[in-house]
């Protein structure tokens, strides 16, 4: 019911479930990276743009 | 007695500049700008100032633009000063800008840095950056001046002397920063629990005031790093400057160098070398004064070195270097209303 | 292996219930309920835990409740947790609610302390008050169990002695807080340049604990005040009670009766009375541990006396002694998952 | 001019006096007198000050006792200042002592809280208690004046008011105290592992500034305990008194006696009654200036008090309160030299 | 169980492997030896020991030589423990030495570092480099280990990917440094009130430790510098790396050096590069616990690195670590006893 | 080779060795007072004066 794809930042593997949506934001829990799904065949991934909380200064 | 319009007073640098100027001999306080606390008494937001300020209440926008007044010191946020300064000059009031939005002289620059286009360049060309150390003739003589970055001015004023001599090849810089540099409002990064005791690396390689430091300093981005932490303190910056030399240099170069540069700048101190606890300075040292203090080291190989500087962001990085550019728009001798001392150890 | 659902697994109490279960020998995580974080891993929010939990992300409500598990650790805000322990009870799970929303057991009480009346008033004649150290058998049994006020548990512990000696004429109770104490959301008052090194009293005389203080050890309100200050820690809790004795007492008896009433429990400690300096617990000596320690001395007058309790907050003023509470409730072993050493010097 | 001898200058309390003295428009300093320091530059022991005396050293007791000066502040250790006292009266210099040698009116209660007799007796006698709040005339035609104890002073200020009007009941003081309380030199409660975020309970019912406080506001011991602890702050000293009051009192009442007995008093501030943050005064508003601030809350009972004072024992309770005795003493305004302003968020 | 005998017990690394020991499955304390302390309870010097050690009473020399043990743990100064040493070899104990004593292999390197010849330069090339993550089958099989230094571990084991890769052409080592790193003992620079938050930079180029970085990185003094700080903190060492590379890399091929360099190491983490906030570990997130962190950034001109690291000075950076080892000495897993978790917020 | 005596500040238990002299310093570990040895028949104890580190202000 899951299966593993490759990180595009890292190279680390991230487990997803076969469902998996065009549009849907995965995160690689290696280097935590929020990857956008593209396309899914073949699978392209991402990088989305990060939101961030405020803490610089 | 001249008049200050103070804006964002409610905030962290604009309580600061209320402080000095609560005992300011030449400048007093026209008002107090504030829209979220307008109609409050000053002391509700800055307990500490209730003895010198028991009286006055903040204002809004409206009555701070017609309340008059020769000077207009604004400590509000990057981004919303423009609108200020605009209707400031046009009623004859000089302005010093604590924000970023005319620190940068060129637009261009302002574009890369900020990620927008200027909304009144004009204001670019005509703004004077108000680093006294580097610009005090200039500042004498305009209607309106920029404020410093806090972590930018700890910077420039620790590394002008060699950045002068073309000394500068590359330069790694550290920056440490206090709580209070990033405003009176709390977010998740601020909270205590997660603020305290941090040693919280939050740039590596960057900062925005690193458009001030290069434009200051003539120095090319792909020659400087800046990495940016927040340490356990509230007020202070402290800068580590690890520079790679573009030629050979004696400990006696680097001695006259400096103190070449720093002559004549009331506020800049130099480090004694020995004993060595004292080489280098520590922000504990300047503690709610104007000073800034800089002390380095010479690799034995002549080409490395360390240049340690620090101030408090408040004064000498925002509210103090302000009221010394004021100081100086208004013809008053630089340092009146800034010579209050150090507390330490505190 | 039990399983345990927590909830407001993304706030300050529910990181440490993860922080105690990650190495709990018999009970581990079912699912991490946190609506506004839902989806993020956990270590997102709590970047300690990340080598002990890598994969597992938070769920909301729903999945939360749809989740088979033994028992529910409920670390949400007073006055949330009230259809989440219905819901679980439903479900046949066991309920810790860490919140205040079951301590006290009079509704009347409730309505008196909390200014309004309370949703589920059979609740509270069915829920214990979750401290083993008064109600180890009770909680035994219980399906619905409290979690304790931490200022609460620290100041019950160190007085629960002399109470059910009937001694306690007058208490003046004065507790020092760390800021962890407030959760996990940031506010004027955690803002780090003004929570810092606060000193600040902000409840002359009474505080909401003061209500379960006050079932619990019997006593009336008009022989107790309770005074709060925020001080320079992030995790502590030290109640100093100046306390009146109802009678003349010897430092031999007190000795004598703090010694009967502790023995028997594992987290309870009692200082020496030499060397000096050891003789009132700093909360610095139980950071991160289940231990609460007491010290006290007798004035020579015999009547007066000052009573000292160090506790973590987060531990044996939350999460600690709500595990040891599910411990009890799933006929583990009291200790289980709580040995954990104290970080001294830190 | 007045020209003033500082002793004990390489100390904490006398490296604020400096401090003080440096921008004193009256007063410089003849000075600076410490033996173990001799030759060294004043700032290679206090770094904060070498901008203001750059080429000032040390001299020694000989040196010390045949230079000319008009006043000596003495903030030496207790029990080595009488004969520097003896010495420089024989010169005709004033002298302020801000050790505790000299506090006590009466050799009976010296013996009694210092556990030997005092080597002169007759200095008591001639003594002033040296704050200026209770004893201003006085002060102004002495030439001996004990400094006051930091604990003390802070007490003494916030209870005086309900004191003079006799109406102190019992009084169970509670004292929060900061590092610099205890000297420059370290020791092993010192160490910065141990003491960084104590909170160290290290007196439970008295400590020697009792014996000012009782004198001072003309209690019974029976009727007062001052448990002292150590926190988290370097300078600040803060009362905490729980008194229970000889009759009913309303809290417009109590406004009145404050109002009164502080009026007057350049330095001494009361606390707004809301916004209820702001109701109890923290040390951290008056850091670095001569302030005292208190705060209070009357129990509905009518009975039961809290007053709460904050202070920099370093200024208030040391170098400052010293210094304005100075001036009195020399004719001059008390306020001189004293006004600088609290530096805050620090 | 394994019996060890723990030397310089008193100080600071010494009560942390009590700590440890404390809960340690496999190995128990057979003896504490100092000499100053001699007698005294183990409780009376490390207060947060005494549920765990109620009646331990140090030794002294004589008496710890003359115990019975598998293993000697010595955290005594540098420079005392060769003797210690050679007498327990000879009574056929193994020994971690965490001094500085034997962490060099070349006693050229020793006398250039510390300015004396080794007193028993067999014992260094006897002794392995107590570092597991990269001598572990040597410590297996060895009788005598250093521990490590506590600024050198955090360096080393931030790095080791990038050495073992020949990628390292300069690197501008920052380390920032607790105040417990410098032991039990109060000094000047430890005194509270100066070491409160400073930021007091110490060293500007290079520091003892930099030995041990040299020889376990196989590097060039030449090509680093060491730059050291301490910080308001009391436990944590933070290394930050300005790395040159010697040649251009991408983002992934990092990754994926330090997972292969850090595969197998139960202590080692690698810090997610986002959200941003956790991509450099602040010592904050291992305090308490054995674990070290590391996050890294490259600059868009693949050539500039920024590599941090985060460790607990007296675990990972010195009880822990030598626990480990001895871990591996005695064949036991290498993890016994060092599973605690972190204690974070604290 | 040890025996129990009760400690004269809270009743606790002391372990000594068998072998007490008169004039030995015993601490309870309980309490933490330091107990002289005035007299071994009958066994008499008295609270022997503190010797305090500098842990106050
Ligand atoms: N903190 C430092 O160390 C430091 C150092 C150097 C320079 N500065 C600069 O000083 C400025 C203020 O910084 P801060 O740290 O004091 O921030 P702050 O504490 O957040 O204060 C911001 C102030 O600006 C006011 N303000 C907010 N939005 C406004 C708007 N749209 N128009 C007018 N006023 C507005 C706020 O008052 P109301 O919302 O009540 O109107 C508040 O008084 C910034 O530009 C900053 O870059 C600060
Ligand atoms: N902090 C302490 O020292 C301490 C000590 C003893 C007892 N407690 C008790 O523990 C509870 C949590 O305190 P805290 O300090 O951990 O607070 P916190 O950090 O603010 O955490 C609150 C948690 O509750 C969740 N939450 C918020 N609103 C909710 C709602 N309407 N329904 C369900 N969940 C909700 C939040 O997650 P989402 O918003 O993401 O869902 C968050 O995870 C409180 O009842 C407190 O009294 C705390
Ligand atoms: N710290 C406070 O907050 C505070 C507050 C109120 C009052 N005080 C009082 O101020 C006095 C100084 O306190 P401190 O905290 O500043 O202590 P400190 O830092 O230890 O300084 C003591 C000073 O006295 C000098 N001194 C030591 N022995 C001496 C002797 N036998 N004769 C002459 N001088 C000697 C020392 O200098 P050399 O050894 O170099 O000569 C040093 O300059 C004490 O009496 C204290 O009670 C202090
Ligand atoms: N603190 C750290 O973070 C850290 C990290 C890595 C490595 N280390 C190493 O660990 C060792 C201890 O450091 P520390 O920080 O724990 O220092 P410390 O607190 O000063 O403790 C030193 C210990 O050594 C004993 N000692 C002193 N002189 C001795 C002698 N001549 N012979 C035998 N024992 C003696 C002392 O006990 P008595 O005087 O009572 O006998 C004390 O127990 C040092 O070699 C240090 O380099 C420390
Ligand atoms: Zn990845
Ligand atoms: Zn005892």
């Amino acid at each position: 019911m899951s299966k593993l794809v490759t990180c595009i930042v890292c190279e680390g593997k991230i487990q997803v479930s076969d469902d998996l949506l065009e549009g849907e934001i995965i995160v690689c829990p290696d280097c935590g990276s929020e990857l956008e799904v593209v396309s899914l065949d073949p699978l392209t991934l991402e990088e989305a743009p990060e939101v961030q909380e405020d803490w610089g200064e | 007695m001249y008049r200050a319009a103070v804006w964002g007073a409610s905030g962290m640098a604009g309580g600061e500049v209320l402080r000095i100027l609560a005992q300011h001999p030449s400048v007093e306080v026209a008002c107090a700008v504030s829209n979220s606390k307008k109609g409050q008494f000053v002391w509700q937001v800055h307990p500490h100032l209730r003895a010198n300020f028991s009286n006055l209440a903040f204002c809004n926008t409206d009555e701070g633009l017609s309340t008059a007044a020769d000077i207009a010191l604004l400590a509000v946020p990057h981004g919303t000063a423009v609108p200020i300064i605009e209707s400031c000059l046009k009623k004859n009031m000089k302005v010093v800008d604590l924000s970023a939005d005319v620190r940068l002289s060129s637009s261009k620059d302002y574009e890369a840095w900020y990620g927008h286009s200027h909304p009144n360049p004009e204001l670019l060309s005509k703004a004077i950056y108000g680093l006294p150390e580097l610009h005090r003739d200039d500042i004498r003589d305009a209607v309106l001046v920029s404020g410093v970055g806090c972590n930018a001015s700890c910077c420039i004023l620790g590394l002008y002397p060699l950045a002068l001599m073309g000394l500068i090849e590359e330069a790694r810089i550290e920056v440490r920063v206090g709580s209070s540099e990033a405003g009176a409002s709390p977010t998740i990064g601020s909270h205590h629990p997660y603020r305290s005791r941090t040693l919280r690396v939050f740039e590596p390689f960057r900062h925005r005031h690193l458009a001030e430091i290069l434009q200051e300093l003539s120095l090319k981005e792909s020659a400087v790093t800046l990495t940016m932490s927040a340490v356990e303190i509230v007020r202070g910056v402290q800068m580590l400057s690890h520079i790679r030399l573009s030629q050979k240099m004696s400990e006696r170069d680097i001695w006259q160098i400096y103190r070449k540069a720093y002559a004549g700048n009331p506020f800049l101190q130099l480090c004694p070398a020995k004993p060595a606890h004292l080489r280098f300075p520590d922000p504990k040292l300047v503690t709610g004064s104007n000073n800034a203090m800089t002390g380095f080291a010479l690799h034995e190989d002549g080409r490395r070195m360390l240049v340690v500087t620090a101030i408090d962001n408040l004064m000498k990085g925002a509210a103090g270097t302000a009221v010394q550019a004021a100081n100086l728009m208004l013809g008053l001798d630089e340092t009146e209303g800034l010579t209050m001392m150090p507390v330490y150890p505190v």
